[in-house]
């Protein structure tokens, strides 16, 4: 797939939960062409931070010509974009890495999310046409669960400290409602994807999840971004690039580390 | 501008321009198809490639630090055969030349890929006797001038292409090392690789990189190159292929006047992907407003 | 905070906390006493000082580069009477302790003025053998481990403090310097000094420095840096004092994770003339928030 | 004298000339303690740039407790001044080095000022009460003429293309003109200083002339902006540092490399 490099007007930069922002974009031709489980690249522009972050898209308004992202300020780059006001114009790249398959139809869809890795399920759920059963967690309160409700999804939630849905981890909580699936769809946490693979291959449901990898190029160059992963009939693994053969993976190929 | 001659010429290789991708960031160029005319581009040098596949390192690979990175692919690549049956097929489609950067863990595995090499359709073999990330030895071949001119002298047998020998900036003298690869057969020489690096996540209380140390690059180390690309030109008289930090073409001049031929775009790739192309406009224009009809009346201009 | 120890213990000699200065980056500390509190740094560590004055280099001495900075000043003092008689009478109103970096063209110039400075009222000395401005052997001192160990073992036969020596990143293999450098008897070692660099300036066709080539300190050299102070670390059991682009308290936490008892700020100095206290706030606040109540919890905590 | 760190409001930022800038800074501490001649270093805050600029004081207005400086875009650091917006805070070190020394009083004051070299000298003028005789010469037009008779002084001008004034340079004015005086005070290109004081000592003027060069601390700390400095009755010239001991210095003291 083609990718390009454009500037990208932001058009709304807004805090939406505690160190949480949402981001629109004007990216007249990455919108056209993304589809959702891709990412784009943004430079930041300052001197002494010189890859670009890469951050998933959240949403695609091909019709205005936006993308929305949705990012949590943890370093020197995000804590850039957070104070980047409305009308400034940041370097983007895109669209990147493969999104989630959707070549199939699936009756029942699940999908799981947790924290900062919810974003990227909104986009995809607009696109899942069967029955969608939403699992989101986060520390205190998942982000856009209304935003599923409205898509039409059945939501269930939980937190760490209780304070909103269930008091646990997605895990637990899939475990609580028990649901049925052809299909999982998960973005998270390592840590969460992987017990929530094992999860889904407990109860036999093939599972896409989105991984995450530290980049430099994000488009397949520079073999940074690796992840171990063993094709259905290979006999051994290797290690295949986050940012081109991925973002988005198979469960039951990815080989767990740690 | 038609007065202008960008033309470098190394080993008998004419290239248009001299500008050529540092190996390891440009992927085998298809990966930056989408964002430069690759026919704009004196060479192109292609990652690693061994004579057999190589898995490399264990993720997190990539670390950010100021002005620069920390990298440790530790060389993986599909083989000697996937890059002749993929990626030559597809760099032949442009006008430009293609240099292959070989490695190996052993004397014997850089021999046997500088032979397979020799057989394919490119233009020259870079050694790469500096990479940090490979332990059974790279280390020692590349810092250790005795060890520098055996391996280069071996590698020579078996090479029928132009040999360029690419050198490791961690090292107490690095114009030992130059003149002990010139002595062994180097026709050309490229530098600097990769210093040897490290980046502590204060929050997790362990290393950024799964392998600990890796290979510093970027903007931060450019003056650790030129001075030894300028040293280094200084002793030798083999062309040499200068990199380390280049993302302008006011750098790429710098290297030059340093006494640099040709000059290797790496980092600057993942900072801006139409990088090498700008660099090359930039050379041209540089020589157009200074009235320099060729390159050679400023390279090695600094006594 | 009280229950937060951040007292270190070099050689005997008890710093308030791990921050002290590197060498030539804050004079006396009498320049800079009007911005931070002197008593607020752990230790003062002065600008080289030899037994006679030394002109240094010509002019330009300073270039910036990306994050970074070029130095040739190449040890300018007044020498060890005029350092006597005005900086220890200042640095002695302030409740730190005080390192003298000393420096020498030959081992007789060494052992001099650490004899001198022996005799004086400072705390401890620190061996410079590492800089790259002194052309007259300098270079060779620091960077041959049979000559380092030969240099501290004769200049520890006049010491009567103790004896930081001063590591040069110049090397191929920093281990087996620092190795050297305890062999010959050195109660604890700094690293790093600059590293060696160049900047030319492209349209004078000339390098920036007079002296062409200097010292290349700043943010851009630490991932070097850290990599370096954790291999030695992991190899000598004397103390460490760890620098090279440190700028904040969580570079200073990552120094002293990698194994350093203390931590020089140098070149920060200039980014931000409070950086010194700044930082040492910083690593109680980072002590505080991770409830660690002595360094030597996380000291060296890399494997 | 004491120096402090100051966070500066831009309140003015304009251009007077191709790509040389006129800046008034809200400095209300170093505009109190300021003198002519002085210098402010002034920090980028770009992550690749991490030395200050060293920027001679142009004008202090101690009331409203501004100072203004005058540069000349040349580089990075310049460039990115050139663009912040008024509002916008710039780091300020300062007030660094010796003014000019006025603690005697001349009948006849030379005043000589090439190029990005005479913004100091307005300051200066302002503090001189004999009869002044300004030279100002540029490529093609020196600024702040206007300024200079307005402070009452008697200016002549000369360019390098003969733009404005005489075609040449500030030595031939002054041949030229052949002005008398008691006291000359010069700031400019080094070349220009070196002739400038070869005139000086030809007519038996004394000269205090403003030094550049390349600067780390600007306080006196990193040794690293000397000139070779021969004091009267010292038989061997030493290295002074410009930032602390300068940046003015007697002219018949400098020893000229080149
Ligand atoms: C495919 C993909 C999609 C992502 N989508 C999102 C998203 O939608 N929202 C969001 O908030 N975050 C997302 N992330 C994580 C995001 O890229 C990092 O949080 C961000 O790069 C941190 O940058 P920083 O400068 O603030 O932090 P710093 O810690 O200062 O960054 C330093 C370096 O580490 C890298 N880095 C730091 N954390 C991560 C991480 N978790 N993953 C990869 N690289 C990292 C940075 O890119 C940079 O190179 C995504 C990561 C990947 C790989
Ligand atoms: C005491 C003093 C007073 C000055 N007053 C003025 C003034 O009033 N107006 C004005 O326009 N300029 C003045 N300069 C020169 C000014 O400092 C430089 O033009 C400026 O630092 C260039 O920065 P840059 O990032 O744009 O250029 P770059 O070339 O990118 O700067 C790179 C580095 O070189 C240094 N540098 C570059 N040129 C000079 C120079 N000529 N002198 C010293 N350091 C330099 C910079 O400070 C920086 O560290 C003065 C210099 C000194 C030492
Ligand atoms: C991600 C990455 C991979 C690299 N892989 C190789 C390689 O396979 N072979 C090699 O000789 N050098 C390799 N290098 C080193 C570069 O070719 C180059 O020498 C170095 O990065 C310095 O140049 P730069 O600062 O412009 O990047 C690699 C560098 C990076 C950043
Ligand atoms: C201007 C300058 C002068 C220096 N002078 C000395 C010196 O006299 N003796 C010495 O051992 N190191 C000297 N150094 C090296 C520093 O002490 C320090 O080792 C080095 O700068 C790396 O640390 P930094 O990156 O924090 O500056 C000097 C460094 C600079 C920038
Ligand atoms: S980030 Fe470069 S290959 Fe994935
Ligand atoms: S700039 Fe540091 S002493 Fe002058």
């Amino acid at each position: 797939m083609q990718k390009i490099i454009e500037m990208a007007e932001i058009l709304e930069n807004e805090e939406i939960q505690d160190s949480i922002f949402r981001m629109t974009l004007s990216l007249p031709e990455i919108s056209r062409m993304a589809v959702s489980g891709q990412f784009i690249n943004i430079y930041t522009g300052l001197g002494e931070n010189i890859l670009p972050r890469p951050i998933s898209i959240n949403e695609i308004d091909a019709i205005e010509g936006n993308i929305i992202v949705t990012y949590q300020v943890v370093g020197k780059g995000t804590d850039f974009f957070s104070k980047c006001p409305v009308g400034c114009e940041l370097k983007v790249v895109g669209p990147l890495g493969n999104g989630f398959d959707l070549s199939k139809k699936y009756e029942k869809n699940i999908i799981v999310g947790g924290g900062i890795g919810i974003p990227p399920l909104v986009e995809l759920c607009k696109h899942i046409e069967g029955r969608k059963f939403v699992f989101l967690g986060a520390k205190s309160k998942p982000i856009y669960e209304d935003d599923f409700r409205n898509l039409g999804a059945e939501v269930f939630i939980c937190s760490d400290d209780g304070n909103t849905g269930m008091k646990g981890n997605v895990v637990e909580l899939l475990n609580d409602i028990q649901p049925e699936g052809d299909m999982l769809f998960s973005c998270g946490p390592k840590i969460m994807l992987k017990y929530v693979s094992k999860w889904a291959a407990e109860n036999n449901i093939p599972a896409q999840i989105s991984l995450e990898e530290r980049m430099a190029c994000g488009i397949g160059a520079c073999v940074g971004c690796t992840v171990k992963i063993q094709k259905k009939g290979d006999s051994d693994w290797q290690n295949l690039k986050v940012c081109k053969d991925g973002p988005v993976f198979m469960s039951d190929e990815v080989i767990w580390d740690d | 501008m038609t007065d202008i001659d960008t033309t470098v010429n190394i080993c008998g290789i004419e290239m248009k321009n001299p500008v050529t991708t540092a190996s390891g960031t440009f992927g085998s160029g298809r990966e930056f198809s989408d964002f430069v005319d690759i026919n704009r581009i004196g060479a192109v040098t292609v990652k690693g490639v061994s004579s057999v596949p190589w898995k490399g390192n264990d993720s997190p690979r990539i670390a950010e630090v100021y002005g620069g990175m920390l990298n440790s692919v530790g060389l993986q690549n599909p083989g000697a055969k996937w890059f002749i049956e993929n990626d030559i097929p597809f760099l032949k489609k442009y006008d430009t030349k293609i240099i292959v950067n070989i490695c190996g863990h052993t004397i014997g595995e850089y021999c046997d890929i500088a032979e397979i090499m020799s057989d394919a359709d490119v233009d020259m073999l870079e050694l790469n006797i500096s990479c940090p990330n490979v332990r059974e030895g790279g280390i020692a071949f590349g810092t250790v001038a005795p060890m520098v001119e055996k391996v280069v002298k071996s590698v020579k047998k078996y090479c029928k292409k132009p040999l360029i020998v690419k050198l490791s900036p961690n090292v107490t003298d690095i114009t030992e090392i130059a003149k002990a690869a010139v002595s062994g057969g180097a026709d050309a020489l490229s530098l600097i690789n990769t210093l040897m690096g490290m980046k502590i996540d204060i929050k997790k209380r362990k290393p950024v990189l799964a392998n600990k140390i890796g290979g510093f690059s970027g903007p931060a180390i450019k003056p650790v190159a030129v001075r030894m690309v300028y040293q280094v030109c200084k002793c030798v008289d083999v062309p040499v292929i200068g990199m380390g930090g280049i993302i302008n073409s006011d750098d790429a001049i710098e290297f030059i006047m340093a006494g640099a031929t040709m000059i290797s775009v790496g980092t600057a790739n993942f900072m801006n992907p139409k990088a090498t192309t700008e660099i090359a406009d930039g050379i041209e224009k540089f020589m157009y407003e200074n009235n320099i009809k060729n390159l050679s009346e400023i390279r090695g201009i600094i006594d």
